[in-house]
C-alpha cells in the first residue's frame, strides 16, 4: 500500500509540477478571495482584523474545492480510471497517495495565504506554535474529505456542482474548528486552541479512516 | 411577556399542514406506482 | 386487492397516529398548563423537541442502513437509508422551523449563530446533499453505492456537531429531559412523553409507507428489463438467417 | 486445457440497456479471436466483461480462471486493454505516463524502456507531454503501457482506428508476438481484412449475443 502511494502522489506532484494549475490558478484564486473579502468589509481594519481567522480558512476552503476538482478531473479523463482499476494499485494506496499530494499543494497555498493575510490584514502570528500543528490537521482532515467526495464526484455528469455542495457541509466543522485555534494562536496560544486543534486531529483520523476502508468502493462504482 | 398564540398556532399548523402534504403526496405516488407493478410482486397486500 | 401501499397493519398504525396527533393537540394546546418562566410559549416544545429526536434517530437508522447496505449489499437496507433519510429531512424542517418560531418570542431572532442551531442546520445541508446524491440519474447500484457512502458520513459530521455543541456556551437550552428536572409539570412532562410517541409512531408510519414506494418504484424500472433484453435477443436473432450457439475453441 | 476465457450466456447491463443479452464464447489460451459486428453490437462491453470491468449480472463468466460473478477484480492485473480512449495522463510526458502505469503494474523498468523502445517512443517522443501527441502517436503509448504490463489476456478494441501504415503493422507484429509468447487476444474490429489475417478464427457478434464462428486463417501467423 505504501509503494502505490508514494508512487501515485509522486505522480500527482509530477502532474502538477508539468501543469502548474495549482499554482498558476488556484493560489491566485485564493488571494483574490482575500482581497474580495477587504473590499466586501468595510475596509476600515477594526472588522478584518477580527475575522482574520475566519476569512483565512474560507479562502483556504473555496481553493480546496477547486484543489481536489483538479486533483480528480485528471484520475477519471479520458480512460484514466479504467487504467487504475485494471492497474493492480492497491486502492487504499490510490487514496493515501491523492490526500497527501492533495495535503502538499494545500499546505503550499496555506503558507501563501498566510503571507496574504499578514501583508493585507495585518495578523499577527505570534502563536506559531499553535498555527503549525493547526494547519497541518486541519490540511489532512480536507485533503481526506476532499478525496473521498472528490472521487465520488468526479464521474459523475453534474460534479462541478455536487462537489461543492457535499464537501463543504463536510468541512465545515474544521472551519470552525481550525478559525477557533487560529483565533487562540493569533492572540497566543491557550489551552482553548489545543482543544480545537484535538478535534482537527479526531475528524481528520475520521476521515482517513473513512477513506481507506470506502475508497475501493467509490472507485469501482462513481 | 406576550403570550405568544400567533407563533405557536403558526408552528403547529406549519408543521401539520408540512406533514398532510408530504403524507398525501407519497400515498398519491404509492397508488400511481402500485398500479403499474404486477399484484404478485406486493406482497404487503 | 388494493391499488396503494397500504396494508391492514399500516391502516392501523396511521389511525393510532391520528388519534395521538389529536391528543397531542388537546393536551399541547389545550390541557397542559403555561410554564412558570416561558408562559404559553412553552406549547411550541411539544413539536419542537419530539421532531428533533425523532429526526436525529430517522439519521441514525439511515446511517446503520448505510452500513449495512456496504456490508450486504441488499436492496432492503438501501430502501431503508433512503426512506429514513427523507422523513428524517421533513422532521428536521420541521424543527427548524418550530425552533424560529420559538425562538423570535423567546429570545427576540428567529436565528442565532448558537452552536446547537448551527450544527442542525449543517446536518440539514448535509442531508440535502445526500437526497441530491440520490436523485442522481446513475445505475441503481451505483447510486446505491454511492449513497451510502454519503450516508455513512453523516454520522462523523453529527458527532462533531455534539462536540461543537458541548464547547460552544450559547444560550440554547440545556438538555431538559436528561437532567429530569424536578420543577418540570407533571402534566407538561407528560405532554412531551407523548409528542415523542407521537412522531415516533408517525415515523414508523411513514416509513413504511415511503419503503414500499421506493420499492415500487424500482420494480416498475425492473418492469421494463426482461423486455429489454428479449429485444436485445429478437435483435440478434433477426440479423442472423440461422442463429446457433458459438462453437468451442478450435484447437 | 482450461479455456482462457469461458462466457456461457453472459448477461451484462449497462444501466437498464442489456449491451450483452446472452454471449456464448470460449476461447483457449494463446488465441487469438476477432470479433467483427456492427456498431452497438456489444464488443466493447464483451472486451470490458472480460477485463473485469463491467460486471456480468448472468450467467457463465470465467477469465484466466477467475470467476466473474464471483469476483472480477483478480483478473484485472492479468490483463491488458487498449480502449478508445487513451487511459493517460494528459500532462505527463510519454515517459512519464509508461513509467507510472509499468510500476503500477509491478513491471520491472527494462519492461517500460523495452516497450517504448518497441513503439518508436524513445528518444525525442518520450519527453512530450501526451496532450502535445497526434492520435496516432496516444495510441502507441497506450500500447507500450500495454506492452510494458506483459499482460496473459490480451483485449483489443479497433486497435488499428487512427494509426498510419507502420503503426498498423507494429499492432499486427505485437499480436503475432505476444500470441506466440501464450498470451491469448481478442479484437474487436472493422476493418476485417487485416484482423482476419492475425486471427486464428472470428466470431459474430450481434444484438449482444455471439452468433457464429468462421474457420480458422491461421496461415499467417507465425
Amino acid at each position: 500500500m505504501w509503494r502505490d502511494a508514494a508512487l501515485v502522489a509522486g505522480k500527482d506532484l509530477r502532474l502538477e509540477l508539468r501543469s502548474r494549475v495549482a499554482i498558476n490558478q488556484v493560489a491566485p484564486f485564493a488571494l483574490l478571495v482575500l482581497v474580495l473579502f477587504a473590499f466586501a468589509l468595510d475596509p476600515d481594519r477594526g472588522i478584518l482584523a477580527r475575522a482574520t481567522a475566519g476569512l483565512y480558512w474560507v479562502a483556504v476552503l473555496f481553493s480546496a474545492v477547486l484543489a481536489v476538482q483538479r486533483a480528480f478531473a485528471v484520475e477519471v479523463a479520458d480512460g484514466v480510471r479504467d487504467g487504475l482499476r485494471l492497474s493492480g494499485l492497491d486502492p487504499a494506496g490510490i487514496f493515501v497517495g491523492k490526500v497527501a499530494a492533495l495535503a502538499a499543494q494545500l499546505l503550499v497555498l496555506e503558507a501563501l495565504l498566510g503571507l496574504g493575510v499578514v501583508v493585507f490584514y495585518d495578523a499577527d502570528v505570534a502563536g506559531m506554535l499553535l498555527l503549525v500543528p493547526t494547519c497541518l490537521a486541519a490540511t489532512l482532515g480536507v485533503a481526506a474529505a476532499g478525496s473521498l467526495y472528490g472521487i465520488l464526484s468526479a464521474g459523475l455528469r453534474v460534479k462541478e456542482t455536487i462537489l461543492p455542495l457535499l464537501l463543504l457541509p463536510v468541512v465545515a466543522p474544521v472551519l470552525v474548528a481550525a478559525t477557533q485555534a487560529f483565533e487562540a494562536g493569533l492572540s497566543g496560544p491557550t489551552s482553548d486552541g489545543w482543544r480545537w486543534l484535538g478535534l482537527l486531529i479526531v475528524f481528520a483520523a475520521a476521515y482517513v479512516g473513512l477513506g481507506l476502508t470506502t475508497f475501493d468502493l467509490l472507485l469501482e462504482e462513481s | 411577556m406576550t403570550d405568544g398564540w400567533g407563533y405557536i398556532l403558526t408552528c403547529y399548523g406549519l408543521v401539520l399542514a408540512a406533514l398532510v402534504v408530504i403524507v398525501a403526496r407519497s400515498s398519491q405516488r404509492g397508488r400511481k406506482l402500485a398500479r403499474q407493478v404486477p399484484e404478485e410482486q406486493r406482497r404487503w397486500m | 386487492m388494493n391499488d396503494s401501499t397500504a396494508s391492514t397493519g399500516t391502516r392501523v398504525l396511521g389511525s393510532i397516529t391520528l388519534v395521538g396527533f389529536a391528543a397531542l393537540l388537546l393536551f399541547g394546546l389545550v390541557l397542559s398548563p403555561a410554564d412558570a418562566a416561558q408562559g404559553e410559549l412553552v406549547r411550541m416544545m411539544y413539536v419542537h423537541v419530539p421532531t428533533a429526536f425523532v429526526a436525529f434517530g430517522a439519521f441514525t437508522v439511515t446511517v446503520a442502513a448505510s452500513v449495512a447496505y456496504l456490508l450486504r449489499r441488499t436492496e432492503w437496507w438501501d430502501l431503508v437509508a433512503h426512506g429514513s433519510a427523507e422523513i428524517g429531512a421533513v422532521l428536521l424542517a420541521a424543527t427548524l422551523v418550530s425552533g424560529m418560531l420559538w425562538g423570535r418570542p423567546t429570545w427576540g431572532v428567529y436565528w442565532t449563530w448558537d452552536a446547537r442551531l448551527t450544527t442542525t442546520a449543517l446536518l440539514f445541508v448535509l442531508v440535502l446533499g445526500y437526497l441530491a446524491v440520490r436523485r442522481l440519474p446513475l445505475d441503481r447500484d451505483k447510486r446505491a453505492g454511492l449513497a451510502a457512502v454519503v450516508g455513512l458520513l453523516l454520522l462523523p459530521t453529527t458527532i462533531v456537531c455534539h462536540y461543537a455543541t458541548t464547547w460552544w456556551r450559547t444560550l440554547h437550552q440545556g438538555p431538559t429531559i436528561a437532567r429530569a428536572d424536578p420543577q418540570i409539570d407533571g402534566l407538561l412532562l407528560f405532554t412531551l412523553v407523548l409528542g415523542l410517541a407521537v412522531f415516533a409512531l408517525l415515523y414508523v408510519w411513514m416509513m413504511v409507507h415511503r419503503f414500499r414506494v421506493l420499492y415500487l418504484e424500482h420494480r416498475v424500472e425492473d418492469l421494463g428489463l426482461d423486455t429489454a433484453i428479449a429485444e436485445r435477443r429478437r435483435e440478434a436473432s433477426g440479423a442472423l438467417a440461422t442463429p446457433r450457439p458459438a462453437t468451442g475453441p478450435v484447437t | 486445457m482450461e479455456p482462457a476465457v469461458h462466457l456461457r450466456g453472459a448477461v451484462s447491463l449497462l444501466g437498464r440497456f442489456p449491451a450483452l443479452a446472452g454471449v456464448d464464447l470460449d476461447v483457449a489460451p494463446g488465441e487469438v479471436v476477432l470479433l467483427q459486428g456492427p456498431n452497438g453490437a456489444g464488443k466493447t462491453t464483451l472486451l470490458r466483461c472480460c477485463a473485469g470491468l463491467v460486471a456480468v449480472t448472468a450467467g457463465e463468466a470465467t477469465v484466466l480462471g477467475h470467476d466473474l460473478t464471483v469476483d472480477r477484480r483478480a483478473v484485472r492485473r492479468r490483463v491488458g486493454m487498449l480502449g478508445h480512449a487513451t487511459g493517460l495522463y494528459e500532462d505527463l510526458t510519454v515517459a512519464d505516463n509508461v513509467a507510472f502505469w509499468s510500476r503500477a503494474a509491478g513491471a520491472r523498468r527494462g519492461d517500460a524502456d523495452a516497450a517504448m523502445a518497441r513503439l518508436g517512443l524513445d528518444g525525442r517522443l518520450a519527453a512530450v507531454a501526451v496532450h502535445r501527441l497526434s492520435a496516432g502517436q496516444r495510441r502507441r503509448t497506450s500500447l507500450a503501457v500495454m506492452l510494458a504490463r506483459r499482460p496473459e489476456l490480451w483485449l483489443l478494441d479497433e486497435p488499428h482506428a487512427g494509426l498510419d501504415q507502420s503503426g498498423r503493422d507494429l499492432v499486427d507484429g505485437l499480436v503475432a508476438d505476444a500470441a506466440a509468447a501464450g498470451a491469448t487476444v481478442l479484437i474487436a474490429s472493422h476493418e476485417l481484412e487485416r484482423a482476419r489475417a492475425i486471427a486464428h478464427r472470428s466470431v459474430a457478434v450481434v444484438g449482444g449475443a455471439t452468433a457464429r464462428t468462421s474457420p480458422a486463417e491461421r496461415d499467417h501467423v507465425a
